[in-house]
């Protein structure tokens, strides 16, 4: 009974993440472009990176990155955590 | 610094509560040295009232349990409690099931409105 | 995992040096080519997989040096975050080295650093941390089984008396 | 002929994911997860985007599926042989 | 070179460093360690105050990262900010302080609190995370930041809730709320993917200014809400957040409160700032009150029945979000009423804003204390507890300011935010306002329970030789108390330096977007 | 001729995974569930930024002035499939541990915490 209404709910919430993403823009059409194009003018310009992307990620974005790597750092300190050798009281 | 805040309907100041903080500490200490002087410890006045339950050892811990505070609010309450307990089953995928029907809800509401 | 075959063996053993030879050519590109410190990372991290796969993974351990891998992560991590506050008197993550495209065809960036700057370095940085990151969480799951088949539960008992 | 593989790829990735969460036994279930993953990277390539086709590759494809095996192993599914049977 | 202009970019990256560096000054012994662990807390409280005072007085600060210059916000020739941007109002420099105080207190307290655990250069690293994630969160001003700071705090959260992973119920309340948040996070990034592939924007300001009424902006609004509700723990999808509050160590708890309320922080400046004018005319609001009551109503009367301490306190902590989010739905549907905002809605405002910073400090110094009783006993349950006010003097005396400043007892600060709130939901609804008095009251009833039953009574022999927590840990618990104690005495000086310009930061959506895009 | 099927497949793993975490039984199997969302979330960004007959966003591939795809949702892309890998380490690690504690990976039998 329960499960049958959650998976209708999950059914639902498909059919609107459908909708949604159906409805941003048309595929490989995109609509507005701005900040796109300013990057992929200026990127090699100023930056001297030909990799738009990395450039992107390191540098306009970098902040992001380091976000990234805390996040990979985390978990990296999460699992060790929990898989450390106990008893040892350093 | 002691300021007035306006609520709206009225305002709230700390220190007429201070004040009256200490007013009711001046009264409650008037109160309290008016009462009886003959009070001994140690005798029969010290004891606690059993009203026909067994009377534990010495020694004994005498307390309530936790458990015990509020029974008669409880009691009276069984079908609520029973309900909203058997809502917290502690399963995982009920709670992620609750999240996602609740998610469902607000965008089906979005949709409709 | 239990070791398989000498060919299997051998052939991992050259193919593992050969991913990691690759993954740090994507590193070190990262800021020409299509990759970065990412995906150069996640590459140079799959050595250990292929050792793992190869010769599973209780040889494995008694070879890998964990202080080695928090080293790597550490490093990078401080040489990133290091260069995203050299460019403070600007401001955090300037990138404080890097020169224009004309600039650099007109040859003025002779010396060893990249004319993109701080991207490249970056990049070197972050490759680093992500090899050494991915290793050690395979490393530590692998201890993790064998955790759970030699030790009992509930050793640390924390301030609980 | 290029949107006739980009449709294939795209079948793939669904029938890939479907039998992820289908199968029964947890290996194999793995495996097509990793297999999932590698079609993702070819569609990623073929939506022009190398820089997200090599990092999928290498972390869904190849480190992913590792530490998949390694859990499963950890959890006693795999020599067990019973797959999800849990229930 | 002049340091004031680059705090934004400091306190976040502080603790950052802070975090990196622990592994490299682990080596160097427990000492250097625990140094460390408070100097770093300590420097990003200083910080983050001098941020909040920055703010204060010259209004909102913009910081570019990896800009050219403070002030470049706009390339030349076009309208729009290309970089990542930290935006810090009046409204985030007040969350930023709220979290750098409770990361102090919880870094005090831990000292000494984990001191049987073994693997701690690991602990404090994921502490300062949880830090830098809940810091990022209340200064960022771009979305996809945004979600990259919310998934730093909440893998850190995982990683600290099953610290103590010798016990099986830490792993499971762990697990819970890992499911839960990942599927949140899910939703956070289809909106904010949505939101990019229609605007281009991924600054907020620059979204706020091109956001119109479709039906995708607002779905994309309810896909944020009800994932944000969920990260801060409205009713129908809390139920992680007992388990998760009563498994984790204290010194943690304390700081999750927080995180809780940045959580709560992101759902209203969604709702206020992104998507103002969408939100406030349509069924948010009453979505903010619905929610509210219930997570009002039924986490308190599940906590009355709880017998173990850390698990009945987060009880509370439901009913507490509920009374914010009941503010904040009554402010948001007088938004576009200025007469009703002059009225009443703008008291709410104020009244969900200053329970908030209230919220963060007594249920910290709650949860602190019941973390030093557990630390003394060796015990959570309340059964096996009694007469302990004897032994632990000033643990009894913090714990009845915060149990008396939950309660809305006056003078206590909760009080002043309670009267905020009842006053101005009752001119709603006069049962918006009878619901939040009977929670009140249970309230008060489950922590007379408390005090009744753990502190008060005749001693039992089984705890004759307890003693009074360490000096690190009632030094913790001191700083919350300090706190508390200066907002119950100087309300009026709080509400108009610390609440007031928050709450006018949050209703000035004009302001917000004109200082990036209008500079 | 393709239409918005990189849109209709997002929707449809995002489906399946939804229905794998709340149907399924074993721990691995919702772990499983989530990857799948987060791969479908990160194929919706990068379907999201494609132009069509745009090229590689690498200058000297792409040449000069050509049509170029979209460089941010990449961006964006790599950093949430990095995440996704580091929380679904995480989680394995904690189906380790829970098995360890409990000898089961059923999840109607993980509920000490209750009430």
């Amino acid at each position: 009974m329960k499960k049958t209404m959650f998976i209708a709910a999950a059914l639902v919430l498909g059919g609107i993440v459908w909708g949604v993403l159906d409805n941003v823009h048309p595929f490989g059409d995109p609509l507005k472009t701005p900040v796109d194009d300013y990057y992929i003018a200026h990127a090699l310009k100023d930056r001297s990176s030909e990799n738009i992307v990395t450039s992107l990620v390191f540098d306009y974005r970098g902040f992001d990155t380091i976000g990234e790597a805390a996040v990979l750092f985390t978990a990296l300190c999460s699992v060790t955590a929990l898989f450390r050798q106990g008893g040892r009281r350093d | 610094m002691l300021g007035k805040i306006y609520t709206g309907f009225g305002f709230w100041d700390v220190s007429a509560w201070i004040a009256f903080f200490f007013i009711a500490s001046f009264y409650a200490l008037w109160l309290r040295s008016m009462g009886r002087r003959d009070y001994k410890k140690g005798t029969d006045q010290d004891e606690i009232y059993w009203s026909g339950n067994p009377v534990p050892e010495d020694g004994a811990d005498i307390t309530v349990p936790a458990s015990s505070a509020y029974w008669g609010y409880k009691k009276a309450f069984t079908p609520f409690y029973n309900a909203l307990v058997a809502f917290h089953s502690g399963i995982t995928t009920d709670y992620a099931g609750w999240f996602v029907f609740v998610s469902a809800v607000i965008c089906a509401l979005a949709v409709i409105f | 995992m239990n070791p398989l075959s000498v060919v299997v063996r051998k052939g991992c053993d050259i193919f593992a040096w050969f991913m990691v030879v690759f993954g740090a050519n994507v590193i070190i590109h990262g800021d020409l080519t299509p990759g970065g410190g990412f995906q150069g990372g996640a590459i140079v991290a799959t050595f250990l997989t292929f050792l793992l796969v190869a010769y599973g993974g209780n040889r494995l351990l008694s070879w890998v040096n964990e202080r080695f891998y928090t080293s790597l992560v550490g490093f990078g991590l401080l040489l990133f975050i290091g260069l995203a506050f050299m460019g403070f008197p600007t401001s955090f993550f300037y990138n404080f080295v890097s020169v224009t495209h004309e600039a650099a065809m007109a040859g003025g960036a002779h010396g060893i650093i990249p004319p993109s700057g701080t991207i490249a370095l970056m990049d070197i940085a972050v490759g680093i941390e992500v090899a050494g990151g991915l290793s050690l969480i395979v490393i530590y799951m692998f201890k993790g089984i064998r955790l759970y088949e030699t030790s009992p539960v509930g050793t640390e008992c924390g301030h609980d008396r | 002929m290029m949107q006739l593989l980009h449709l294939c790829v795209l079948v793939l990735i669904v029938l890939a994911g479907f039998f992820a969460i289908w199968f029964r036994d947890l290996l194999s279930s793995a495996l097509a997860l990793g297999a999932f993953s590698l079609c993702m990277a070819l569609e990623f390539y073929i939506l022009q985007a190398p820089d997200v086709a090599i990092a999928e590759a290498a972390i869904g494809a190849a480190l992913s599926t590792v530490i998949y095996i390694i859990a499963l192993r950890a959890c006693g599914q795999i020599r067990k042989g019973n797959g999800g049977g849990v229930k | 070179m002049n340091w004031s202009q680059h705090l934004p970019a400091l306190v976040v990256a502080f603790p950052l460093l802070g975090a990196f560096a622990t592994p490299l000054f682990s080596l160097g012994g427990k000492f250097l360690r625990n140094l460390l662990f408070v100097a770093v807390s300590l420097v990003t409280l200083i910080i983050a105050f001098l941020l909040w005072r920055n703010v204060l007085l010259h209004g909102t600060i913009l910081y570019v990262m990896g800009g050219e210059s403070i002030s470049l916000t706009l390339p030349s020739g076009f309208a729009f900010p290309v970089r990542i941007m930290f935006e810090i109002d009046a409204l985030s420099a007040f969350m930023g302080l709220t979290v750098a105080i409770a990361s102090f207190a919880g870094a005090l307290f831990s000292l000494q609190y984990m001191n049987g655990f073994s693997g701690l250069h690991r602990f404090v690293s994921l502490y300062f995370l949880l830090t830098v994630g809940a810091l990022g969160m209340s200064l960022t001003g771009d979305m996809f930041n945004f979600f990259v700071f919310i998934e730093i705090a909440s893998v850190a959260s995982f990683g600290l809730i099953a610290f103590w992973r010798d016990k099986p119920e830490a792993i499971e309340a762990s697990f819970k709320y890992m499911l839960l948040s990942q599927i949140s996070a899910m939703l956070i990034l289809i909106a904010v993917g949505s939101i990019y592939g229609k605007y281009n924007f991924l600054n907020m300001a620059a979204i706020a200014d091109a956001i119109q009424m479709t039906t995708v902006d607002k779905l994309i609004l309810a896909l944020l809400v009800s994932a944000l509700a969920m990260k801060c723990g409205a009713f129908p999808m809390s139920m992680w957040m007992p388990d998760s509050y009563a498994e984790s160590p204290s010194g943690v708890t304390c700081l999750l409160v927080t995180v809780s309320q940045v959580s709560l922080y992101g759902l209203i400046r969604v709702c206020f700032t992104l998507f103002g004018t969408v939100a406030q005319n349509s069924f948010i609001p009453w979505i903010f009150i619905v929610l509210g009551m219930m997570s009002m109503f039924f986490g308190v009367t599940m906590a009355v029945i709880q017998h173990e301490i850390k698990r009945l306190i987060g009880y509370h902590s439901i009913s507490q979000v509920g009374y914010m989010l009941l503010a904040f739905g009554v402010g948001l549907s007088a938004l576009h009423d200025p007469r009703a905002l002059a009225d009443y809605g703008f008291t709410a405002l104020k009244g969900g804003l200053f329970h908030m910073v209230n919220y963060s400090m007594y249920k910290g110094l709650l949860f602190l204390a019941a973390g030093a009783l557990y630390y003394a006993t060796g015990t959570r349950d309340l059964d096996r507890m009694g007469g302990l006010a004897r032994r632990m003097p000033y643990t009894t005396v913090l714990f009845l300011i915060a149990a008396a400043a939950i309660s809305g007892i006056p003078p206590f600060n909760g009080f002043v935010s309670k009267l905020l709130i009842y006053e101005s939901v009752f001119t709603v609804h006069p049962v918006l306002s009878a619901v939040a008095l009977v929670t009140s009251v249970l309230t008060l009833a489950s922590f007379v329970k408390i005090f009744q039953t753990a502190f008060l009574g005749p001693e039992k022999n089984q705890w004759k030789s307890v003693r009074e927590a360490p000096a690190g840990m009632v030094l913790g618990m001191m700083v919350f108390g300090f706190v508390i104690v200066g907002f119950t005495l100087f309300p009026s000086w709080t509400i108009s330096n610390l609440i007031e310009p928050a709450a006018k930061a949050l209703v000035d959506q004009a302001g917000y977007i004109g200082a990036v895009l209008h500079p | 001729m393709i239409g918005n099927a990189p849109f209709i497949v997002v929707g449809v793993l995002f489906l399946m995974g939804t229905v794998a975490i709340l149907s399924e039984r074993n721990l691995v199997k919702i772990s499983i569930g989530v990857s799948v969302i987060a791969s479908a979330i990160n194929l919706f960004l990068v379907a999201m930024g494609y132009r069509n007959g745009g090229a590689i966003p690498i200058h000297y591939l792409a040449g000069a002035h050509a049509k170029v795809v979209l460089p941010i949702p990449q961006c964006l892309t790599l950093t949430a499939i990095v995440i996704a890998l580091a929380t679904t380490a995480l989680m394995l690690a904690l189906i380790m541990m829970l098995y360890k504690h409990y000898g089961t990976l059923d999840v109607n039998e993980i509920r000490r915490l209750r009430g």
